[in-house]
């Protein structure tokens, strides 16, 4: 039995600097916390508030551009800012591992996701072809993907998000590293995935003696596996504690507000059905990736999207949920049209999208919006976030100055500062990426906005009030939306009606009291089931909402 | 795959329609294929004779189909310079141009991506700059002074290399370097573009996370994402060395295919140009389609079709 | 080299069938005559013709002359030469059809008979005062039945690398490969006492090499023992290095300018007279014919080689004098001269230095450079104001190759000049020496006063070969590499 | 609303930090590739401009008894002061016809990479984006052009229209855009794929929009490759097309035609060819360290 008690991870006043004086000097700030092993460390907080980069400080892959100026960082009682580069790597994938945030743009696009995990083996133990190929295997069916043998020949691009973050789950547990940080892991997961993963973590954390530093925006979560808990808020700690002190007991104010901002399970019954318009009538739509075969290999076909039919009306807000791979994307990709769906037709506000030329589409591209789930592709990395936010309006005719109001006016929403705008996206944190992309959509004032997990990746205060600013828009504006999500409790908060879906197909849609209080399928059932900090009695902070305003809106 | 296939092959023959006709018009405006064959000296008299007896007087219309319909029964003409059937003579060529590209390629490859890849690591610094200085020099310096230079050194100075022909593989060795030096600017620098803008994604940083060597680093991961341009590149450039290695060809006294070429134009020699032109198209055809379908396979979103 | 008994040569052009009719570069007219004998030989020397497969000769008439052959020659084959293979091959080149690209060596004859097994008869269509240079030069006796054996194309044309190279001559194809070299040996069988001796150099190679670089290159490390028209300033580099044996030899070509007189150019500045001496002033023909071309060159007047006959240098002489030049061309009323378009296709740098020349006289030439064809097109339609071209003459050391070619009002005459038409053919069918000279002076006479043509310079050839090889180049142009030996 | 005004789409400034343009317009002051080659390519074209002053020669005048005249470093009698530089073969000053010969060469090079760039660019982005149809239309044109040998095309140029500096430059435009197209090609197929494409599909922009603001500004770094290259390519080119005639004819300087004109005496006097060499050399890395410059400056990361 390890020693638990020395810490495998220890950071001493840790220091990151920012290139250009931007909105802080710092990254982070004299940061000082330790992992230890068989310990789940939750670092919560602030989206851009410097989680990522300690991460990668400590992994030593902080990009170029910054530096750490000051501080340590002992992985097993050795300062890693002082290895020598070999030493590092010789380290990396073996000892120490990380799942990124991204896990669109975190795998390589030239290689089979079987071939890259593997290649943790090759890299640092000397396994026969046969058993690297073996064990890979029994990883990917270990973090629950379907059909091992067809993922490990697959690409990433034929993924969905939450299979390649499972991918990349996979790899970092390959060899049952002492350390593994994991960057917001689950946020692409539907909650039966999330929970199996959580226990897999939770087996590494204790058979392997590792420790895990574990970054999530999701509370429940939190509540779920946390040993300790720490509070980051502009690239400080605000508090640390375990997780009975940070969530019971929260003393900072900002923890707070926080918890105050936590989704209260739902207790919304359903409305009474609105006789409003159709906006949006799909029949069935059916589309099927196939995948084409190689010189050798023969092609497999996926069917992603199987004789799915829905209607929506004005003002109403479509959930969808569901199994993470079991088509969300795909269906709304081919709603919109930027996929051409195999048969099945569409009809929004009277326009019919599945026969549409794309020329004749453009015109009516106007009315719906979408915020993709990726929000690090889907920026264009060479162009200035100003420019690409304009641009949507600038396209349907709305005057430049006009232009940039709207834009104005939608940073200080999604909080981000105005000054945003002069970069490029590389230099903002993943949820600060989300809040652009969300303002992005909303620029153009759609008719229709269509939300593919826009919100998960956002501290939970931004993300109440990112709910509340759609709510708000659908209330004064009759705006429709489809929102995909894995949260249940978001999805319950904000939606009229769900659709959960399983394996390309829908398995059960109503109104959100029926699906939450009396589902009908397993599928539903299980899901309800599988989410997580439910013993969780989240605490009330009114008390302290006062505060709060202060700390927040400062 | 097949649908594919066939849609190249219905451009390759649109192509070889397309550039003998362009090619059968063009040649005939430089150059009077009766003067070629007379000699300097010839009377008027004696060109009269010349066309009337081969057929060059006719419109050119007449002649274009006339050849066209030998060569879609497989007789691709007649030199009538060279006395001889022009297949016989660019399968007699073919050898040695394709013995000088395919060395020159290697050169070219073996010399430019390393190089290439090494610069992008660290930009701007030492090895950088001997990299662009090394490209630089290949882009300014004529691949006639190139070759002449060495020709100079090993050839005269030294005489460890053999000046001219193409009888043993030494004879090869400096018409490869000097021709594969031609290529290196483009495919080294291009290399290097593609690296650097690789190195910066978020994939190359998942390998660094996994602990992979260096090396695979960057030839692994990061080069098969980044050469996807080059290879484009490098089939091009192929086809430009079994077609245009004239230069290097006629310096190192090398009978192949760019020098017929250059020759055949000169003395207006149509079925001969026809043909060569005919192989070439075949070859660039058949290049960008490897190149294309090299590509698809280092990157599989890129689809084929 | 010496060592393994091998001559090497190269020149710039590539030879693709070894055949000396239907190849018409001067490379087959050095290798016909190392594969090949001609009935007579021209002697540099003595400026005579002598016998070589003929003993002797005798002219019946104007156009009849009866040959006595010898009895003791044999093909490269073995068999047996006589009057059948001479009677053929005349009969095979007169005859149109059998497509002889180069008509005007061969149409001139109408036809041989055979008068006995070492006799025959030629017949020429008229009165030909070169008949024997052609002889000499270019007739080279086939063996009977020699093209019958070519498979013949879809197009009534031979494949003639099909055929194996067989004459009589001094030297046998040993081995080819087109385009790469041609390798002849030494014939053993080789009849003596004709006047090309006994061939002594074991083996001869010819090679193309295009590049004069790579030339040169080859001369240096030995791969090369002999070549020709290295250029100017490389030779002379050459001869200083001592590496090599440089010769300076003159040749029968000569350059001139030629001026669109009638304005059918749409440019009319040359239509002036004055114009046209003023450009004769304002070029340095000396300078060039020394700097640039080679010691054998000489600047010339009349618009033929000095070696010709009936070649007069008696005529109207413009000497260098760009104030001259200046004066004429203000009294022309371009006291700020012009800008036209000059023409050439060979030597660019000698262009190059006349339009200099020309730019110091206030005369701005635009340089356009062609292909030979392309050119010979446009000067034949009269579209170039002044064009720089060179001529060869055959080899033929007659006035009849060079002036008459140009000036009896054929489509190659700049001014269509009745008078000298009338003067060269009057020269032209004669045969009595005086006459000639008499008319040929009259006409060069009238093309000099009336400046059609600006005759420049006479070339002069360098030749690089090795110090082992004696060798002795001739101004004919044809050299005697059948006749070289090692030192 | 034109689709190139991209840039014109700047906020309105802030306080505090500094706009894209100013923060790059810093970093390009502080680049010292960038910089060096930016002050190379301005002295060589002032010299260019002001040739007729700086010029010690007139660059045509030739006196043939002074020809090659060695440049004053060698120790050879025949050295003088009067040329720096030597002469030629014609005996012109070599310095003056370098001065002279700087206008053709920039002037070619910069004119024909630009039409080539533009051809081949829009060729090969249209090819990568659009494949289907498109593409095997544009396949064709590629590969016809690749196939058709440029020497032949030159001659029937010159035979059809005679030769002048601008059917040079037109010709070599048109005859260099074929890397251009292939490397656009795929360089855009790789590209096109991408999320923020589709993004900018989904927020209406059109096509051509979305070829110049999303595709054109992420395949960047090969169009700078190819342009360096095919410029130092377009003024070798030249050389080579006005020995077929088709070119800058004689007297007029130009660096491609010093050196071609040297070539004959490559072996003894290396010099000739060396001077103008050198010229293009330092011309050439000076636009390649301004193509890498450009590269880092633009380029949203790696700022040190
Ligand atoms: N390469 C960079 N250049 C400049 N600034 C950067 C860079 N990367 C990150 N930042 C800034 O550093 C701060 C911290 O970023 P970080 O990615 O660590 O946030 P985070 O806590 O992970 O947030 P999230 O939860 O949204 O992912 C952010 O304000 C971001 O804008
Ligand atoms: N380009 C593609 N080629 C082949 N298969 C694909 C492709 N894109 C998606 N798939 C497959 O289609 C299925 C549905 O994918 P989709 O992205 O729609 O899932 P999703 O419901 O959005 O999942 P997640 O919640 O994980 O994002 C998955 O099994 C995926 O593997
Ligand atoms: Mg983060
Ligand atoms: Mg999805
Ligand atoms: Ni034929």
């Amino acid at each position: 039995m390890t020693d638990t008690t020395t810490p495998i991870l220890s950071i001493r006043n840790l220091t990151v600097a920012l290139p250009v004086r931007i909105e802080r000097d710092n990254a982070v700030d004299n940061l000082t916390f330790d992992v230890r092993p068989r310990e789940i460390l939750c670092v919560v907080g602030e989206s851009g508030s410097g989680k990522s980069i300690t991460s990668l400080a400590t992994m030593g892959l902080l990009s170029p551009s910054l530096k750490v100026t000051g501080g340590e960082i002992l992985f097993d009682g050795r300062n890693v800012l002082e290895l020598e580069p070999g030493e590092h790597n010789a380290l990396r994938g073996d000892r120490m591992a990380m799942i990124f945030q991204e896990p669109m743009t975190a795998l390589n696009p030239a290689y089979t996701v079987g071939h890259q995990i593997e290649e943790v083996f090759r890299v640092h133990r000397s396994l026969g072809a046969a058993e690297r190929r073996q064990r890979t295997l029994k990883l990917l069916e270990e973090v629950r993907l379907p059909d091992p043998e067809r993922l490990f020949e697959s690409y990433p691009h034929q993924l969905s998000g939450g299979q390649r973050q499972r991918i990349m789950i996979a790899m970092s547990l390959a060899l049952d590293p002492k350390l593994l940080i994991a960057d917001e892991p689950t946020t692409a997961l539907d909650v039966t995935t999330q929970a199996q993963i959580l226990r897999l973590l939770k087996q590494l954390n204790s058979k392997h003696d590792a420790g895990i530093m574990f970054i999530t925006h999701d509370f429940s979560v939190v509540a779920e596996i946390a040993d300790r808990v720490v509070v980051m808020r502009q690239g400080q700690i605000v508090e640390q504690g375990t997780a009975d002190e940070v969530l019971n007991h929260p003393r900072h104010p900002y923890t707070r507000s926080l918890i105050d901002a936590v989704p209260r399970p739902a207790e919304s019954p359903d409305k009474a059905a609105v006789e409003n318009p159709v906006v949006i009538q799909v029949d069935h739509l059916q589309k099927t990736f196939h995948s084409a075969g190689g010189m050798f290999s023969k092609g497999r076909s996926v069917a992603a999207v199987r004789d799915v039919s829905f209607k929506v009306r004005r003002g109403e807000t479509l959930g969808i949920v569901g199994e993470s791979g079991s088509g969300k994307t795909t269906l709304v990709r081919c709603l919109m049209r930027l996929m051409d769906p195999d048969s099945g037709s569409i009809n929004i506000s009277g326009v019919d999208f599945a026969s549409k030329t794309a020329g004749e589409l453009r015109a009516h591209r106007k009315d719906i919006q979408i915020v993709f789930q990726d929000p690090y592709g889907s920026l264009n990395p060479r162009r200035t976030i100003g420019s690409q936010l304009i641009q949507g309006a600038v396209n349907f005719g709305v005057s430049r100055k006009e232009a940039w109001r709207r834009v104005y006016e939608l940073l200080e929403i999604v909080r981000m500062p105005k000054y945003s705008v002069h970069r490029y996206p590389s230099q903002f944190s993943g949820g600060q990426r989300q809040r652009l992309c969300i303002a992005r959509a909303l620029v153009v004032n759609p008719k229709v906005l269509i939300a593919d997990e826009a919100v998960s990746a956002l501290d939970v205060s931004i993300q109440r009030e990112v709910l509340k600013l759609i709510n708000d828009i659908r209330d004064r504006l009759g705006l429709t939306v489809i929102f995909i999500t894995h949260d249940l409790r978001v999805a319950a908060q904000v939606c009229d009606e769900v659709l959960v879906m399983k394996h390309g197909e829908v398995v059960e849609r109503g109104g959100v009291g029926q699906i939450f209080k009396a589902p009908q399928h397993d599928y539903t059932r299980a899901l309800l089931a599988a989410q997580p900090g439910q013993d969780w009695v989240i605490p009330d902070m009114a008390e302290f909402s006062e505060q709060m305003d202060e700390v927040v809106g400062q | 795959m097949l649908a594919f296939l066939s849609k190249r092959i219905a451009v390759a023959i649109l192509v070889a329609l397309t550039v003998s006709m362009i090619t059968f018009s063009m040649n005939y405006l430089t150059g009077d294929p009766a003067i070629a064959m007379a000699g300097e000296n010839a009377t008027e008299a004696d060109l009269d004779a010349i066309r009337e007896f081969y057929g060059y007087d006719r419109p050119i219309p007449v002649q274009y189909f006339s050849w066209l319909t030998n060569a879609l029964h497989g007789d691709l003409g007649h030199s009538h310079y060279l006395n001889q059937p022009v297949t016989d003579e660019i399968m007699a060529r073919l050898p040695a141009t394709m013995t000088l590209g395919l060395f020159a390629l290697i050169f070219a490859l073996a010399l430019s991506i390393p190089l290439g890849v090494l610069a992008a690591i660290r930009p701007n610094s030492l090895l950088d700059r001997i990299a662009l200085t090394t490209a630089v020099v290949g882009q300014a310096m004529p691949s006639f002074w190139f070759a002449l230079t060495m020709m100079l050194w090993f050839g005269i100075n030294w005489q460890i290399l053999p000046v001219s022909g193409a009888d043993t593989w030494a004879h090869f060795v400096m018409p490869s370097i000097a021709l594969g030096y031609y290529i290196t600017p483009g495919v080294m620098r291009l290399t290097r573009a593609g690296m650097l803008d690789v190195l910066r994604s978020d994939y190359i940083r998942t390998a660094r996370a996994k602990g992979v060597s260096k090396f695979s680093l960057l030839f692994k991961h990061a080069l098969r994402n980044a050469i996807i341009p080059v290879v484009s590149l490098a089939a091009v450039q192929f086809g430009f060395m079994l077609g245009g290695s004239i230069v290097i060809e006629t310096i190192f006294s090398i009978n192949g295919l760019g020098y017929l070429a250059w020759e055949s134009i000169q003395r207006a020699d149509l079925p001969m140009m026809q043909a060569i032109v005919l192989v070439l198209s075949f070859f660039y055809i058949a290049l960008t389609f490897l190149a294309d379908v090299l590509n698809a396979w280092l990157d599989p979103r890129i689809r084929m079709g | 080299g010496k060592a393994d008994d091998t001559l090497n040569w190269a020149t710039d052009k590539e030879v693709a069938v070894v055949d000396p009719y239907f190849s018409v570069t001067r490379e087959l007219v050095i290798m016909g005559q190392m594969g090949w004998d001609g009935l007579v030989l021209f002697n540099n020397e003595t400026g005579e013709f002598d016998p070589l497969l003929a003993k002797s000769w005798e002219w019946q008439s104007n156009t009849v002359v009866d040959f006595d052959l010898r009895d003791d020659v044999v093909f490269h084959d073995g068999s047996k030469f006589d009057a059948d293979d001479v009677v053929y091959t005349i009969n095979f080149l007169a005859d149109p059809s059998n497509g002889v690209p180069a008509q005007s060596v061969v149409n001139w004859m109408k036809g041989a008979t055979k008068l006995g097994q070492y006799k025959v008869r030629l017949e020429l269509r008229e009165p030909f005062a070169n008949a024997f240079a052609y002889l000499a030069n270019e007739i080279m006796i086939m063996p009977e039945g020699f093209y019958d054996n070519a498979p013949v194309g879809a197009d009534g044309t031979r494949d003639l690398s099909a055929l194996t190279p067989t004459g009589t001559g001094p030297y046998k194809v040993a081995d080819i490969k087109t385009g790469d070299y041609i390798l002849w040996d030494k014939n053993d069988d080789y009849f003596s006492g004709g006047p090309k001796g006994t061939p002594e150099i074991g083996h001869i190679n010819f090679r193309a090499i295009k590049e004069s670089n790579t030339q040169l290159a080859e001369l240096m490390t030995g791969g090369l023992d002999w070549a020709w028209d290295v250029p100017k300033e490389q030779a002379d580099r050459l001869e200083q290095s001592g590496q090599v044996t440089v010769v300076n030899e003159k040749t029968l070509r000569i350059a001139y300018l030629a001026f669109d007189v009638d304005g059918s150019s749409g440019q009319t500045f040359f239509t002036d007279q004055k114009v046209r001496e003023a450009v004769a002033h304002a070029i340095d023909r000396d300078s060039i014919a020394v700097e640039l071309v080679g010691a054998a060159s000489e600047a010339i007047d009349s618009a033929c080689h000095p070696d010709q006959f009936g070649c007069t240098q008696d005529v109207v002489h413009y000497d260098y004098n760009p104030e001259k030049a200046k004066e004429l061309l203000a009294e022309a009323g371009y006291p700020d001269g012009f800008e036209f378009d000059l023409y050439g296709y060979r030597q660019r740098e000698i262009a190059e230095a006349i339009i200099g020349d020309l730019s110091a006289v206030g005369i701005k030439a635009n340089l356009n450079w062609l292909q030979y064809s392309s050119l010979l097109e446009k000067v034949q339609d009269g579209k170039t104001p002044v064009n720089f071209m060179t001529w060869g003459s055959s080899s033929i050391y007659d006035v009849a190759a060079i002036t008459s070619h140009f000036f009896k009002g054929g489509p190659d005459d700049p001014a269509k000049d009745p008078r000298t038409a009338e003067a060269l053919q009057r020269g032209d069918t004669s045969i009595d020496p005086e006459v000639r000279k008499e008319a040929y002076a009259e006409a060069l006479g009238i093309i000099a006063d009336e400046i059609y043509w600006l005759p420049l310079f006479s070339y002069a050839k360098y030749y690089a070969f090795s110090n082992d090889l004696e060798f002795t180049p001739t101004p004919d142009e044809i050299p005697r590499l059948y006749a070289a030996r090692w030192k | 609303m034109s689709i190139l005004d991209n840039d014109s789409l700047t906020a309105p400034e802030h306080e505090t930090v500094l706009s894209p343009g100013q923060l790059m317009f810093r970093r390009a002051m502080t680049h010292r590739g960038l910089c060096l080659g930016g002050l190379v390519i301005l002295a060589i074209v002032v010299i260019a401009l002001l040739a007729p002053v700086i010029a010690p020669h007139d660059p045509y005048e030739q006196v043939l008894s002074e020809k090659l005249i060695p440049p004053v470093w060698f120790d050879n009698p025949a050295t003088s002061w009067s040329h720096v530089l030597g002469t030629d073969h014609l005996g012109r000053d070599y310095l003056s016809r370098l001065i002279y010969g700087a206008r053709i060469s920039l002037l070619i090079g910069f004119a024909a990479m630009l039409i080539s760039g533009v051809i081949g660019t829009v060729l090969g982005v249209c090819a990568g984006y659009f494949g289907g149809r498109v593409d095997m239309v544009i396949s064709f044109i590629i590969t016809t052009r690749l196939s058709m040998p440029v020497v032949l095309v030159a001659l029937a140029v010159v035979t059809i229209v005679g030769s002048s500096l601008s059917v040079v430059i037109w010709v070599i435009g048109l005859l260099i855009w074929d890397r251009f197209a292939v490397v656009m090609r795929s360089a855009t197929q790789q590209v096109r794929g991408l999320d923020f494409v589709t993004s900018a599909q989904s927020l209406g922009s059109s096509t051509a929009r979305i070829l110049f603001t999303e595709v054109l500004p992420n395949i960047s770094n090969q169009i700078i490759v190819i342009a360096t290259l095919e410029m130092a390519h377009a003024i070798l080119l030249e050389a080579a097309l006005s020995f077929l005639g088709l070119g800058v004819q004689p007297p007029t300087p130009s660096w491609g035609l010093m050196i071609s004109d040297a070539k004959g005496l490559m072996f003894f006097d290396g010099w000739l060819i060396a001077v103008p060499g050198v010229a293009l050399f330092v011309l050439v890395l000076a636009i390649n360290l301004v193509g890498d410059g450009l590269r880092d400056v633009t380029a949203p990361e790696d700022r040190n």
